[in-house]
């Protein structure tokens, strides 16, 4: 086997209090290797996943990056989650002449640090969260026609991030204002404080950009203080998987998402993704951190063929020009290394999520 | 009397605890050799390790000789690596600069909050001190203008050093090696005086029975708070070398985990004893980078060492290397004695 | 506002209800084995799961899961009572940490090994709303808040007045003397950490319903709230942990209403550590002479 | 006031709840002399001591040390400041440190000027700590503690602690020492030897010392004065001869 | 091969604490209804003793037989289960429970007969602890404690009693009463086993003296045939000039 293998690296939090992420990263990786290694590998080598354990602490994730490296000598590094464990895998990766690809972590300075702005060995295949606040807040506030907002988000760059970017296009909207601002932290599970300050300040939506597993926390928290209906979330969260529509259907009903994925996009090679993902892992549900793993392997695998070089430096000179065609659509690389992707809007009406939009934006580096 | 040696569930009189020197210096040479033998990975292990030891020393002070456990440490590690990053980055200071500033700057932060701290005793202080943890969160946190919030601070200079106008930067992992074993020496090397002097009586009385020593004339709560600045400023040190060393700092510094780590490399290695934080750290490091070629069932493991550590090790893993050491200096003395009979 | 005000202090009651239904059981081990539990919320955590887990695994009710997530959970701190915390007495203090740190590794991780990382959700309980005026509130935290009391009640009436609840208490100050009475303490221990366990995770299948999304980490913030409750409450003191438990809930909640989400936990502390510079043992708490 | 009294001690009252230790005690204590206290138990005799030296505070009353009010002083003050020193009823030492470093540390404190003096291991700190090891020793051979030295003291049986907690109370060379129940539980033969080391101390050194023991034959021999109290007041203030002899002190404390 | 007179039966008893050698085969043979008296310098091994018969030390060897059958290496529990209280030296009590608690956990192993009427007993006994009942022990005077701690002693109903030093700290008259106590039980059939440093008060109760040396017993006799003078020369020397040793 030995020679017949190439080995890709990918470091996540596998153990700890943030295990859950790092378990979807995995098998959505899994699965993509399954299916090349299926189809014959790449140039004629199986691909062998390595896993290593970041736990979502920086001083483990490079660690585990530098064991890696050293060891496991893999010229292609996907990873991590978690923001600021990949800030810190970044000038590892550079010194050692190794692919760091990211796959889900959206905190801008990853890539403005990246490219031209720095690091030559990084890239990101992951949304920025500027473009879906944008689009998010044109939605709610044109569309759905609201004006009274309240924030509530994870404690965390992503979720403030988004806020930070929804302020700067909220002037566009005449009347909309921010009447609360609340961030809570990763493992909240009380809400009812909060919500009832929400519903007493007269908020029509929730700006809620927060994590998967909160969702459905809130939404019947909302349903118990009697918000169903009356105030809507629109965000990012995973507001479209079936237990979080089921723990409080009335809550859910007009709730607007933008996300890089979704289970439900239409297109075909998705839905494969779906049924594949289901199949191989006892019919539980992908998320976007699934899929984007998976996608990101495929993409190196694509950039590999396209280089026709095992050798990192070939990938990475591939992997900048690479026109890939994603199950989303096509992504290119701007020169911060950066993905310029698709990403979906949906809006959930009578208890089933509707894809109401795909858009693609750049990132503007300079308004920054 | 037919033995001497005890295994009640007393630590061994401070006076017994001497410092070997053969043993440290044959373990220092061990050190400085261990470029030329291992790889980067292993190096790079080795000053994790090492890094973990300043604060770890600090708790030692402050847990094992002093008697109040202080989970504070990863705050002061947090603080440290804060100073160094914003130093680093907005005044560009050299690496050295910062090293001592982020020691500083800890101990002087350590000062406002000892006080009132120093007030409680026992698990109200432990309390307290996890409620520092809290607070250090939310302030990282929350306060986005100058700690960039939880997208933390990155972008941190290798350490430079700088004789006249060569300077040197160090990027390599021997480089970086040596220039943490030599930090780290230093500070074992001031932690092993602080103990032996006659503040470190002190501050072993002050554990033993703070009355008593109350009665003797020890301004008890003065020494409580200079060994809670003093184990903020090796706290802070380490959290400096940390930063330089990860080019990253964020929020997730103040995690518990530091705490935690922190915590399990001086209880398991052996809380108030000399050697105990320094084999806890190298040991601690080398079995979490070990029980990495099973990722799912590391942290599993790890808590079964951690639960054999108590159950075979119950006074840390020092006692055990110190009787190892000890026989080796027996032997040597005994080779030497029959050389000089012969 | 006054009615808000009301309202978010019911709201804090409810929450402070569920620290201290888990605070009770740490408190309890605490003052036998004077070991701070760092393993206590990963309990609570087992509770959560061992229901969800005979309700999706046997489709059972939830009403059934209640009982069966309790027994199963006692059932394993019966194991780990005997094999682990029977052996802490008379140890030194750092081997309690330890302990506990590495339970808290092994439980946590072996749930995520078991599960899988992902988030479970659990469905089941009470959760249609009470409507009171425009308050509203789930069955299900009426519920937990009479089982508090129940329990709480129940605790208060163990210590003071059954064999058991005395030799807690006498083990709590003197193991020596205990063995000199003829007390045996590994069974006190063994039988307290049973029943500290047994309400943690009675408490944490109280609470699935409204947590609704579960994971093997979700003990590890528990730990930390349950922490400052039982020193609020004065260490090993049953009323002092039910009364410190709602005081945190309601500051919590205030500060959430008045200040913000995202300054609810360190506020919250910094309350609770001031209230400690004026009673630095705690709101209860008696210490004899030196 | 005369310029002969050590310790005064004025109008002290201790309440504790219902209980009322101490009420109202007026004692003074000459300088120079071997004061005794006794009293039945639960007289208030410790609390005394506690409120002394700050160890309990004081409902009301003062106590002046030379005619400085020290009625507020922190305990380690009293001790440092106070050259004033007092040994617990209930037996206490620094159980992991050996009989000399127990013994060192009690001389510690007066040998340097200030707190961060002693984090400085220069060559003057180490004479000085040496100074006070050779003393400790002397005071180790005398005690008897030799054979169990090299244990730590909380590996000691019970009359061997008391013997060093006693000893101590000697290493800084204090000017008063109040000492509560220093003989209980030391063997006859030790007995005298700490009666030797009370009287050497106090002639030659010039010590002025309160004792309260319940051991009323050997107290009457070694003090010069001897304060009763019942139930938190004074009830005699005598030679030792007349407070034996008085028969208020019979009927309350040394019984038929 | 055991006397059946002898109630308890130590033999070359080995012991300590941990590694830690501490009684190097102490032999002493104790009849049923004897009042016996243990004394020895300090540190000789005496309270290491009654440890080690309450099983409370690391047993090294030797037998202790109590009624014929060895009980050497048996928990505390057990100890009591076979009628042996324990009086330990130092602070033996719930510091943070009441005089009554502290009497109640007293009788923790006795789940039958008039606790109540005992308690009241002991409180005639000692009525300086009935005064303070519901007041924390370990807010008491170190006399007022080691009265708790004997009262508490009697109400473990033993058969045998070992005491360690239950003089300390007690006024002459308590003294008085904690002795006559001990006569009253003695009297009343049970086995005493004492260790004192008051010399003169031990002698004076008690019908037989053993004396402990660094962990041997090195004199056994009646009370009768020791004076204070052969102890003091025992205490230092181990021997007594005038005469051989009976042990
Ligand atoms: N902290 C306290 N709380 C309540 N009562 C107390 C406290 N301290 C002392 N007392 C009471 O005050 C009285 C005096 O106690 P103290 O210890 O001074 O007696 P003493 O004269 O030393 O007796 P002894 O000879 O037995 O040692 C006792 O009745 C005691 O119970
Ligand atoms: N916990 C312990 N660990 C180790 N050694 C101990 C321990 N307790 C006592 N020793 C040692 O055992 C020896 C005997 O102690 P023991 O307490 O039996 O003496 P004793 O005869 O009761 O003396 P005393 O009259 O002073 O109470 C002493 O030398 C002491 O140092
Ligand atoms: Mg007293
Ligand atoms: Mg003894």
């Amino acid at each position: 086997q030995g020679t017949d293998s190439y080995k890709i690296g990918i470091i996540s939090p596998m153990s700890g209090p943030n295990a859950r992420y790092g378990a979807f990263a995995n098998k959505g990786a899994q699965l993509a290797v399954k299916e090349i290694n299926a189809a014959g590998g790449v140039l004629g080598k199986q691909i062998q996943l390595v896993s290593g354990d970041s736990q979502c602490v920086p001083a483990e994730g490079v660690a585990a990056t530098q064991r890696m490296i050293s060891l496991e000598k893999t010229p292609v590094i996907i990873g991590d989650v978690c923001s600021s464990v990949t800030l810190a895998m970044q000038p590892l990766a550079e010194e050692s002449k190794v692919l760091l690809v990211n796959a889900a972590s959206s905190n801008p300075d990853i890539t403005y640090k990246s490219g031209v702005g720095g690091f030559k060995w990084t890239f990101r295949n992951y949304p920025t969260d500027e473009v879906r606040a944008a689009t998010v807040l044109q939605y709610a506030a044109r569309t759905k026609g609201y004006k009274k907002f309240a924030v509530l988000s994870v404690d965390s760059d992503y979720g403030r991030g988004a806020i930070k970017f929804t302020k700067r296009y909220l002037p566009k909207y005449e009347g909309a204002e921010i009447l609360s601002e609340d961030y809570y932290k990763d493992s909240e599970t009380d809400f009812r404080s909060v919500l009832s300050k929400i519903r007493r300040s007269g908020a029509q939506a929730i700006i809620l950009y927060g994590q998967a597993d909160t969702t459905p926390i809130i939404a019947r928290q909302m349903l118990e203080l009697g918000l169903a209906g009356k105030v809507a979330l629109v965000g990012n969260g995973e507001f479209n998987t079936k237990d979080t529509i089921a723990a409080a259907p009335k809550v859910m009903n007009g709730a607007v998402e933008a996300a890089a994925w979704l289970p439900e996009v239409p297109a075909p090679r998705s839905l494969k993704f779906v049924e594949d993902y289901k199949k191989a892992y006892g019919g539980e549900m992908p998320n976007n951190h699934a899929y984007t793993h998976y996608d990101t392997l495929m993409l190196v695998a694509q950039a590999i063929r396209n280089a026709n070089s095992l050798k990192g430096q070939d990938i990475r000179d591939a992997l900048a020009k690479i026109k890939y065609e994603s199950p989303m659509g096509q992504v290119t690389f701007d020169d911060h290394n950066q993905a310029v992707l698709p990403m979906v809007l949906l809006e959930i009406t009578d208890g089933k999520p509707a894809i109401k939009g795909m858009i693609t934006t750049k990132v503007d580096y300079a308004a920054n | 009397m037919s033995s001497t040696t005890l295994d009640a569930p007393l630590l061994p009189a401070a006076r017994v605890a001497k410092v070997n020197w053969s043993v440290s210096a044959l373990a220092l040479a061990a050190l400085l050799a261990t470029p030329l033998f291992l790889g980067d990975y292993y190096l790079h292990a080795m000053v994790l390790a090492m890094i973990f030891l300043l604060p770890a020393l600090g708790l030692n002070l402050i847990l094992g000789y002093t008697g109040m456990l202080s989970l504070a440490q990863g705050v002061f590690f947090g603080l440290g690596a804060y100073a160094s990053a914003l130093m680093s980055i907005h005044f560009g200071t050299p690496f050295l600069v910062n090293f001592l500033v982020a020691g500083l700057f800890a101990g002087l932060v350590a000062l406002p909050l000892g006080i009132p701290a120093l007030r409680l005793r026992d698990t109200s202080f432990v309390m307290c001190t996890l409620g520092m943890v809290v607070i250090a969160q939310m302030v990282s946190k929350n306060w986005v203008d100058f700690t960039r919030g939880d997208m933390g601070l990155s972008g941190i200079a290798r350490p430079r050093l700088g004789f006249g106008d060569t300077v040197f930067t160090v990027v390599k992992a021997p480089e970086y090696f040596y220039l943490v074993l030599a930090l780290a020496a230093l500070a074992v090397a001031l932690f092993v005086a602080l103990i032996r002097s006659p503040a470190g009586r002190c501050m072993v009385a002050i554990r033993d029975n703070e009355t008593l020593a109350e009665s003797l004339g020890v301004p008890t709560w003065t020494y409580k708070l200079i060994v809670f600045m003093l184990s903020a400023v090796f706290a802070g040190l380490g959290g400096s070398l940390y930063a330089h060393f990860s080019t990253v700092v964020s929020p997730l510094v103040f995690q518990s985990y530091y705490s935690n780590t922190i915590l399990i490399i001086v209880l398991g290695g052996g809380v108030g004893r000399i050697p105990g934080a320094i084999i806890g750290s190298f040991i601690f490091v080398a079995v979490s980078e070990a029980l990495r070629i099973t990722p799912e069932l590391r942290m599993i493991i790890y808590g079964f060492v951690l639960l054999g550590l108590v159950f075979l090790f119950p006074q840390g893993l020092a006692p055990l290397f110190q009787r190892a050491a000890e026989r080796l200096a027996r032997l040597g003395h005994e080779g030497k004695e029959k050389r000089h009979a012969a | 506002m006054s009615s808000f005000i009301l309202e978010q202090i019911v709201n804090g009651i409810i929450t402070g209800s569920m620290y201290a239904l888990v605070a009770a059981g740490m408190t309890m081990i605490f003052g036998v084995l004077r070991a701070i539990n760092f393993a206590h919320g990963e309990y609570y955590m087992l509770g959560t799961f061992a229901a969800w887990f005979v309700m999706s695994q046997f489709a059972a009710d939830y009403s059934i899961a209640i009982i069966a997530g309790v027994v199963i959970v006692s059932l394993i701190a019966v194991l780990i009572g005997r094999s682990v915390m029977q052996r802490l007495i008379g140890q030194p203090f750092q081997a309690g940490v330890l302990a506990t740190l590495g339970l808290s590794l092994i439980l946590q991780n072996v749930v995520i090994l078991a599960f899988g990382g992902g988030y479970k959700v659990f469905s089941g309980g009470w959760i249609e709303p009470i409507e009171l005026g425009d308050f509203g509130m789930s069955q299900q935290r009426v519920i937990l808040v009479v089982v508090t009391l129940a329990v709480f009640a129940g605790l208060e009436w163990m210590v003071r007045s059954t064999r058991l609840g005395r030799s807690i208490r006498a083990v709590s100050q003197n193991i020596e003397c205990c063995q000199v009475n003829g007390i045996d303490v590994e069974q006190v221990v063994r039988r307290t950490f049973l029943i500290g366990v047994a309400i943690a995770a009675l408490s944490g299948i109280l609470t699935g319903p409204i947590n609704v999304s579960i994971y093997g980490g979700m003990g590890e913030s528990i730990t930390l709230k349950t922490f400052a409750v039982i020193v609020m409450g004065g260490m090993g003191n049953v009323r002092g942990t039910l009364i410190a438990g709602c005081l945190l809930g309601v500051v919590e909640s205030l500060v959430a209403s008045f200040i913000g989400l995202q300054y609810r936990d360190s506020v919250g502390f910094v309350v609770l550590l001031l209230m400690l510079m004026f009673r630095p043992h705690g709101l209860f708490s008696s210490k004899a002479r030196f | 006031m005369q310029p002969d009294v050590m310790l005064r001690i004025e109008g002290l009252r201790k309440n504790y709840g219902a209980v009322a230790a101490l009420q109202g005690v007026d004692i003074d204590v000459r300088r120079g002399e071997v004061m005794g206290l006794i009293g039945p138990n639960g007289s208030g005799k410790s609390t005394l001591f506690d409120c002394c030296t700050g160890l309990q505070k004081s409902d009301a009353g003062r106590v002046l040390l030379k005619g400085v009010d020290i009625t507020t002083w922190p305990m380690n003050r009293i001790a440092r400041e106070g050259r004033f020193l007092r040994s617990f009823q209930k037996t206490v030492v620094f159980p992991t440190l050996d009989s000399e470093e127990n013994l060192v540390l009690a001389g510690q404190m007066s040998r340097f000027p200030s707190v961060l003096s002693t984090f400085w291991v220069g060559p003057a700190a180490q004479r000085r700590v040496k100074a006070l090891r050779e003393r400790a020793r002397e005071l180790i051979e005398v005690s008897g503690l030799s054979r169990v030295a090299h244990l730590p003291a909380g590996n000691m049986s019970g009359g061997q602690q008391k013997l060093l907690q006693f000893a101590s109370m000697l290493m800084p060379e204090p000017e008063l020492i109040l000492l509560d129940e220093p003989l209980a539980g030391i063997n006859p033969i030790l007995i005298e030897k700490v009666i030797q080391c009370i009287e050497h101390a106090n002639r030659v050194l010039g010590v002025t010392f309160v004792v309260i023991e319940h051991n009323t034959d050997v107290l009457m021999n070694l003090s010069h004065r001897v304060v009763v109290l019942h139930q938190g007041t004074k009830l005699a203030d005598d030679t030792p001869e007349a407070v034996v002899r008085n028969p208020e002190v019979v009927e309350a404390y040394l019984g038929g | 091969m055991a006397d059946t007179h002898m109630e308890l039966e130590i033999d070359n008893l080995r012991a300590g604490y941990g590694h830690l050698d501490i009684l190097h085969g102490v032999n002493l043979k104790i009849r049923h209804g004897e009042f016996v008296t243990l004394l020895g310098p300090n540190g000789a091994g005496k309270s290491t003793l009654l440890k080690s018969l309450f099983g409370m030390t690391t047993h090294k060897g030797g037998a202790i037989r109590w009624k014929g059958k060895d009980i050497a290496g048996l928990r505390p529990q057990a100890m009591l289960g076979h009628g042996i209280a324990y009086v330990p030296q130092g602070r033996c009590n719930f510091q943070l429970m009441t005089i009554d608690e502290n009497l109640e956990m007293a009788a923790y192993t006795i789940r039958d007969g008039d606790l109540k009427g005992e308690r009241e007993y002991v409180y005639d006994l000692f009525p300086i602890l009935r005064k303070r009942r519901n007041e924390l022990a370990g807010n008491m005077s170190g006399g007022e404690q080691q009265l708790l701690e004997m009262a508490m002693a009697v109400l473990r109903r033993p058969e045998i009693l070992l005491v360690d030093e239950p003089s300390v700290g007690l006024s002459p008259q308590a003294i008085t009463l904690v002795f006559n106590e001990l006569k009253r039980l003695h009297k009343g059939g049970r086995t005493v086993l004492l260790v004192e440093q008051n010399t003169r008060k031990a002698m004076e109760a008690a019908e037989r003296a053993v004396v402990l040396r660094l962990g041997k017993v090195i004199w056994d006799s009646p009370v009768g045939e020791l004076s204070s003078a052969d102890l003091g020369e025992l205490f230092m020397t181990g021997r007594r000039a005038s005469d051989a040793q009976p042990a």
